[in-house]
């Protein structure tokens, strides 16, 4: 019963949004109640698995005898299939209203609702083929979504991600590979699947692999130098720069980085190595980098973009630490950064789709026009800030301990290169809410005077978020246990 | 009498494991919390008559009480979380303060003013993320409480990560290196804002390196190692820095600006010394300087809304005009210079008693030569002021001040003046029970 | 390899330079006459080869003309065999780059293959 | 059917196809058409039975043919891997006729179709000829004959371009056969046979004797290379770009797809067959191989990169593959030729239907093959970028597709070779980046909207719907399904593949 459960949660929204562009629907509004119902109806089917999963593996087919498709939930699968089971539905709430004057809306939301497949597939992926497989599903599935604008940059932009992504997997595919030859078994077994004898002769190769695998899995995660295709994908509609280029597909690279790590080569393998140097200081160019870029950034959602890349580095600061805490401390991030992000893209969202107005410059005094929009990007700014109180605070928090704790000589840098980070982010965000809210003594207010707050469809996510974020921020405990408990091995 | 050690803290809620909002009230935090509330209230009168002149008051009083409760707050904090819970909101609510008038330079004022103090903050973050893994936990006790055993083989990288604190810190409290938000963000302020900011919001950069030396390091820790000289060295520079920049400084409100960067920073040198009567000192000029920098910038505003002076030239004979006004100035200005026997007089030699009986070497007495040239500087920035206002000379009064009636402020801006006067003078005629109250704590840290 | 065995089975020696000249004159040559005409001494060179596996020195060609003799009367008549196949392909072979060659001329009167080649590109599809 | 009726069915392939030829000669277009259709799926159909029968017996088993037997007489020789050869010969060759036709149809004046039809089935005998036989000198005959008859095809329209090329082809392959026959006259020298059985006996006495080896490492080199020339191997692939880019879709299609590779089949019987493959793998051969193999899986990919003609490019493509599969013979290991032996399958199914969508493509904008002309070609022939989408992911590598399968074949069995893992799982990597260059470039162009292009360049731009050439629709179909089962029922094909390997030792 489970196995069919789970197969059909990945499955059922892969089949059940090809009617949505197919057929010839008599109203707008009738597509639109119907993709809602897919979305929650598959986020129900997953929230119901994870209640009660068995963590028994279910092969869905066998490539070969050792070559299967096979679903599973543990921990981990849990936490990314429940966080992005909860936001699908807003998203697409969402998306219904922004996208209301875009054409070929239908393919849209068909490729936005597959794509929703593919993420749980990733999350529920019991072995590293099939997350192997899913995670080349995700790149063709998004395609189209990048795509979907037809502009001339966005043709140039979806190249560049499919350059970018399936290059990445190109040498994912390497470090599957070896697993699948010296593992004991291809399957994500927390503490690694090392065959340590046949690993200890060549242990240096090995470490390169991994390091390759790293770098190939990284790509989606936007890892400088890895991450150019994140801030160009920015040309797609606001619902998928906001679920999937701050969530689910990144957070997607995140994900196989947290499997490959922990999963399948281990990190009490990996702990100490010349590795795990290496990629902490690319992590922590990356933390640095991404943020000043943010800074230099101009256009509103490029310039989330830069802020996203920083962010995801946080999450793989906390992997690379190869520690129980330090991925905790990820998985910390991984759920925060998706509502804080999420929440920022929809304010940012909500500007262009009611002022068309992109850039920084154009935005002053916006805040009186659309008080609660910039109510709320203020606050997610906040938040991604990390003051104190919101979730950001928390997993920072969660970060710098396991970084200090890990003792890494590294660690310390990592651990100030946050905070430098948390002092950019405050620069980019605040002067956001500043320009929108004080645009000056000599600016007047008519100018804005036409601009209203979106409809309930973008207000009602928005507001939820920020409830979250609240709550998340002031008592973080159980969560952080959880999260904790996911972690060890 | 005031209690030393903190009681029972209150547990409010927890953020996460090991991230408690807790409070308690200990000594300091009552100190502090004193001074706080007189300043409020008297600040409070006079603004009510002050934002007749600015627009929005409703928004600046909300923003002042906000500010209040988190001061509170932060000086009941029980735990360096809740400190620094407090410290982050109190930064962006004094924002608000800062940015009244939404004026391009007050917003550029106000950017400078939270990039400085997010600097600081989070230099102060990255040392409780360390000692939050050094330490048994981060609740204030008094003699420190580092985990020795772990801290093993971590002392250098320690004393780094704590003189890293002390700057990050001393930003809000206007310490070299990180002291330029201030002459920017006083100004553009509405005085009433500037006034708190200089009394109060300042003095929680003090706070929280009381908070971190003295409860979490402990004193004996850092007796005798290189940071306690850089920091001493620090302040120094910053005592006569300040003085020397608020000396050649002619608009009113960044000259008290610079002053009060010199001020602040004698009682951080105070805190340096660590040493029981500097100690004593630093805390006594905590309070003294609040009452008189805080009457200063109050008749600054008296300055620019009713005068509508923003340069000391100016000034010259406003004593003709208001001189029960200029009087209070000159009390405020003689207390600040420390002359006996007001009550600037009484913690400047508390901090020169215990800067010479501390054995700091070199400091011990380049320490009090500082301390008496920034006096000097001081007298010579105050003085003018109150001397061309009574004395213009053959030159007559300058115009702006021409034009005025003969006529002093209204009432309820007045009478805090007259009061924070009073209190600047009597406080230093009859010190004998703060003392006693400095001196307890001293030796409870010490 | 020492001259005393290269002296030995001179015929092969002479058979392997045969072919070396075909093959490069089939290789470099430009002019498609003389690629086919190095093809064809490539092809009889090998033919020679073969021809030379199969003799036995003082043995006569597998051809019954006076009653059916003792098996070592004969040479070994499978080469020869070969040979006449081979040379049937080669035929077949060198009518066909002929014809080819013939059209290339007709089109762009020359033999040189690389000027027809940029004669081609010029020409576009 | 009984064995002993079934077992002259490879005969009969051959027989058929090679008389089919001839009477195409004297037939009208239409029905020489419909004659050459009917002998390959007749093939298709007789290949099965034996195919089955084979796997049924468990076995292979050798044909005498004529009265002959060895080491005189002629032999063909039957196994498993023999049998499924001929069968997917005949259905690519089958879909690749159907999906060619319209073209060919409007290309080649029909005075001169039936002519077309007698190289297709003269091609076909000597494939199949390729495949079965056991006699090297029969495998060198058909390989001439192969050559003619490719040669035959490329420049069946006539133009400058398939001229030019297809005099290149024939200058290439015929230096390439020289050296096949050379070889082939050395080894006749050193055994005194022709059968590869009884030259692999030989041959195994000359190693254990320790003698003659140098002239025994001569003749398999003269070989190896001459195959590798024929099958344009990098660098000897020259050729290869005009002749395919050029001629007509179904001969692209074939040749890309299965003329080349039934040169490589026949090098695998060898390496097998004839000399034995640990002997081939004790040599350096394998080593030179497995560096060519890389260099051309890199410089193919790249130059194809560079090319703005999809026909040209997709060629270019193919040069790569080939070096795919000689890799897998470089790595020296049973795994690796069973890797190759994968990907000439799976390269077979993707690459015609490459070429196929991408006549579709061009023919829906005005016959231009330059890649920027094809702007939105996706959505005006429906179908075709359907089916060229899925054949560029197959060349990538995606999960699902075949393309995947052979390279995860390709990767298990470097894994095993200590010394040449990385540079292989390296090469596999960078080549696949090269991969997603330039067809997933071509892909997005061809959904690219047309607006981007100037309208005056537009004229001749035609919507072509799956209705108008149902026939290609279903071939579409067919290729797409092929590579599908290729790539998620690949266990059974690889484990048929092994058993027909491990007969042929």
């Amino acid at each position: 019963m489970n196995g069919i459960l789970l197969v059909m949660t990945v499955v059922l929204p892969i089949i059940l949004a090809v009617p949505v562009a197919l057929i010839r629907w008599k109203q707008d509004t009738h597509w639109m109640i119907y993709t809602e119902g897919v979305v929650l109806l598959t986020s129900a089917l997953s929230y119901y698995a994870l209640a009660n999963s068995d963590g028994q593996a279910h092969v869905l087919f066998r490539f070969a005898n050792d070559l299967e498709i096979a679903f599973r939930i543990d921990g981990l699968a849990s936490v990314f299939a429940a966080l992005v089971s909860f936001l699908w539905p807003l998203a697409t709430l969402y998306a219904f209203e922004y996208m209301s004057h875009l054409k070929h809306r239908e393919i849209f939301f068909m490729f936005y609702v597959m794509t929703f497949g593919v993420t749980l597939g990733i999350a529920f992926s019991g072995n590293i083929l099939t997350m192997y497989c899913f995670y080349e599903m995700l790149t063709m599935v998004t395609l189209p979504l990048i795509m979907h604008p037809l502009s001339k940059e966005a043709i140039r932009a979806s190249r560049t991600y499919l350059l970018y992504s399936l290059g990445g997997a190109a040498f994912a595919f390497i470090g599957m590979i070896f697993i699948l030859y010296y593992g004991t078994t291809s399957a994500f077994v927390p503490g690694g699947v090392m065959n340590t004898p046949a690993v200890m002769s060549r242990q240096n190769l090995l470490l390169i692999v991994y390091v390759l695998t790293f770098f190939g899995f990284s790509v989606k995660a936007a890892m400088w130098p890895f991450g150019g295709w994140l801030p160009k994908a920015g040309v797609a509609p606001t619902p998928v720069t906001a679920l999937l280029h701050a969530v689910a597909v990144v957070k997607a690279g995140a994900f196989a980085l947290m499997r490959i790590t922990y999963y399948s080569f281990g990190a009490d393998f990996l702990r100490g190595t010349w590795a795990q140097t290496v990629l902490l200081v690319f992590v922590i160019i990356t933390i640095v980098y991404g943020c000043s870029r943010a800074l230099k950034e101009t256009h509103l959602k490029r310039r989330l973009a830069y802020s996203t890349m920083s962010n995801l580095s946080y999450i793989l600061f906390g992997v690379v630490l190869m520690t129980p805490l330090g991925l905790t401390g990820a998985l910390c991030h991984m759920v925060f950064h998706a509502f804080m992000k999420i929440c920022s893209f929809f304010c940012v969202g909500a500007v262009m789709h009611q002022t068309n107005k992109n850039y920084v410059h154009e935005i002053n005094g916006l805040g009186h026009a659309m008080p609660v929009t910039f109510t709320i990007f203020t606050i997610s700014g906040l938040a991604l800030m990390g003051v104190p109180g919101l979730p950001g605070f928390i997993s920072k928090w969660n970060l710098a301990k396991a970084a200090v704790a890990s003792e890494h000589p590294l660690a310390l840098a990592g651990v100030f290169a946050l905070l430098v980070s948390a002092l950019l982010t405050a620069i980019y965000m605040m002067s956001i809410s500043f320009r929108a809210f004080c645009p000056g003594r000599d600016f007047d207010l008519t100018a804005v005077a036409g601009y209203r707050d979106p409809g309930w469809r973008m207000l009602v996510p928005l507001g939820i978020f920020v409830v979250v974020m609240f709550v998340f921020g002031l008592h973080s405990a159980p969560l952080v246990e959880w999260l904790a408990t996911v972690a060890e091995w | 009498m005031i209690p030393m050690t903190a009681m029972a803290p209150f547990h409010l809620l927890t953020l996460g494991e090991g991230l408690e909002i807790s409070f308690a009230t200990d000594g300091i935090s009552l100190l502090f919390m004193g001074i706080t509330t007189v300043i409020w209230i008297l600040v409070g009168i006079y603004a009510v008559a002050y934002m007749k002149h600015e627009e929005r008051p409703g928004q600046f009083f909300a923003a002042y009480a906000l500010l209040y409760v988190i001061l509170l707050g932060l000086d009941l904090s029980a735990n360096l979380i809740t400190m620094y819970l407090c410290y982050e909101l109190m930064t962006l609510v004094s924002m608000l303060l800062v940015v009244h008038n939404h004026s391009r330079e007050a917003i550029m004022a106000t950017l400078k003013y939270l990039f400085y103090s997010l600097c600081g903050a989070y230099l102060g973050l990255f040392g409780i993320f360390y000692l939050n893994h050094y330490c048994v936990d981060l609740n204030f006790g008094s003699t420190g409480r580092l985990d020795l055993s772990a801290l093993a083989g971590h002392e250098q990288t320690l004393l780094i990560v704590v003189f890293l604190m002390l700057i990050g810190f001393g930003t809000k409290a206007g310490m070299f290196p990180l002291h330029g938000w201030l002459p920017s963000a006083h100004p553009v302020a509405p005085s009433p804002a500037s006034a708190v900011l200089s009394a109060i919001i300042v003095k929680s950069g003090v706070l929280a390196t009381i908070r971190t030396v003295y409860n979490i390091i402990g004193a004996d820790f850092l007796r005798g190692t290189w940071v306690q000289t850089a920091w001493m060295s620090l302040t120094l520079l910053t005592v006569f820095m300040g003085s020397m920049l608020a000396y050649r400084e002619p608009v009113i409100k960044k000259r008290f600006a610079y002053s009060t960067v010199s001020q602040v920073s004698y009682i951080l040198f105070g805190l340096s010394l660590l040493q029981e009567q500097a100690f004593t000192g630093a805390l006594l000029h905590v309070w003294f300087h609040a009452m008189i920098k805080c009457g200063l910038f109050l008749c600054a505003g008296v300055f620019v809304v009713i005068c509508g002076c923003k340069r000391v030239d100016e000034l010259h004979g406003i004593g003709r005009k208001m001189p029960v006004f200029l009087a209070c100035y000159t009390c405020f200005a003689l207390a600040l210079i420390g002359i006996p026997p007001t009550s600037g007089f009484v913690s400047k030699w508390q901090l020169a008693l215990g800067a010479l009986d501390a054995d700091v070497g070199f400091f011990s007495w380049f320490g009090p030569v500082v301390l008496l040239v920034s006096a000097l500087l001081t007298a010579g920035y105050l003085l003018p002021i109150a001397m061309r206002g009574f004395f213009p000379g053959e030159v007559s009064c300058s115009e702006q001040v021409g034009l005025l009636e003969k006529k002093e402020p209204p009432l309820l801006m007045l009478i805090p003046i007259v009061i924070l006067a009073i209190a600047a003078v009597m406080s230093g005629i009859f010190p004998t029970g703060l003392i006693n109250v400095c001196r307890n704590l001293a030796a409870y840290f010490l | 390899m020492s001259v005393g065995n290269l002296s030995a089975n001179y015929q092969e020696a002479i058979a392997m330079i045969m072919f070396a000249i075909g093959f490069s004159n089939l290789l470099l040559q430009k002019n498609l006459i003389k690629k086919i005409i190095g093809f064809n001494i490539m092809d009889s060179s090998v033919y020679l080869f073969l021809a030379l596996k199969g003799y036995i020195a003082g043995h006569h060609a597998a051809i019954v003309t006076d009653g059916v003799q003792s098996v070592d009367a004969y040479i070994n008549p499978i080469p020869s065999g070969l040979v006449l196949t081979g040379i049937v392909v080669s035929v077949s072979v060198t009518a066909l780059m002929l014809s080819l060659t013939i059209r290339l001329y007709s089109r762009y009167h020359t033999l040189d293959l690389d000027r027809i080649t940029t004669e081609v590109k010029k020409g576009g599809f | 059917m009984t064995h002993d009726f079934v077992q002259n069915f490879p005969l009969f392939c051959i027989i058929l196809t090679l008389f089919s030829g001839p009477c195409c000669m004297i037939l009208r277009g239409r029905w020489a058409r419909y004659v050459n259709l009917g002998v390959i799926s007749a093939v298709g159909v007789m290949s099965l039975f034996v195919l089955l029968d084979v796997c049924a017996r468990g076995g292979s088993y050798v044909y005498m043919m004529g009265h002959f037997p060895a080491p005189w007489g002629n032999e063909i020789r039957v196994g498993p891997l023999e049998a499924f050869m001929a069968l997917f010969f005949c259905i690519i060759m089958l879909l690749s006729m159907i999906g060619g036709a319209p073209q060919r149809l409007r290309k080649i004046e029909a005075s001169k179709e039936n002519l077309y039809y007698v190289m297709v089935n003269l091609l076909l005998s000597s494939l199949l000829a390729l495949i079965y036989t056991n006699d090297l000198f029969t495998a060198y005959v058909f390989v001439e004959i192969n050559t003619i008859s490719a040669c035959g095809m490329i420049m069946i329209c006539q133009n400058g371009h398939t001229l030019e090329a297809a005099t290149r082809y024939m200058i290439m392959s015929l230096l390439g056969s020289g050296l096949l026959l050379l070889g082939i006259c050395f080894l006749y020298g050193l055994t005194g046979h022709l059968l590869m059985s009884n030259i692999k006996e030989a041959v195994a006495q000359l190693v254990a004797a320790g003698t003659y080896h140098a002239p025994l490492m001569v003749a398999v080199g003269l070989m190896c290379v001459g195959l590798a020339i024929k099958s344009a191997l990098f660098p000897f692939h020259s050729w290869l770009p005009d002749a395919y880019g050029y001629s007509t879709v179904s001969s692209a299609a074939i040749l890309s797809s299965l003329v080349s590779k039934g040169y490589i089949f026949l090098l695998i019987k060898i390496f097998y067959r004839v000399i034995g493959f640990d002997i081939i793998c004790n040599s350096k051969i394998i080593n030179i191989f497995f560096v060519f193999g890389i260099a051309g899986m890199m410089f193919g990919s790249i130059s194809a990169a560079r090319e703005t003609n999809i026909r040209r490019m997709i060629a270019f493509s193919s040069v790569a593959q080939i070096g795919y599969i000689y890799m897998g013979f470089g790595l020296g290991t049973g795994m690796g030729v069973l890797a190759s032996i994968y990907h000439i399958l799976s390269h077979a199914a993707t690459k015609s239907l490459l070429f196929v969508s991408a006549a579709g493509l061009s023919e829906s904008s005005a016959d231009s093959r330059e890649l920027a002309d094809l702007t939105g070609a996706g959505y005006r022939n429906a179908s075709a970028g359907m089916a060229f989408t899925v054949g560029a992911l197959s060349m990538v590598g995606f999960p699902l597709f075949s393309g995947f399968i052979s390279k995860i074949l390709f990767a298990q069995a470097a894994v095993n070779q200590s010394g040449k893992m990385l540079p292989t799982l390296i090469a596999l990597a960078l080549s696949t980046i090269l991969n997603v260059i330039y067809f997933m470039r071509a892909v997005i162009v061809i959904y690219t909207p047309l607006r981007s292009i100037p309208a005056e360049r537009r004229e001749g731009y035609r919507r072509i719907r799956m209705s108008t050439y149902p026939q290609i629709t279903v071939v579409f179909g067919c290729f797409v399904l092929l590579n599908l089962v290729l790539g998620l029922m690949s266990q059974p094909i690889v484990e048929l593949c092994a058993r027909g390997l491990g007969m042929f030792g």
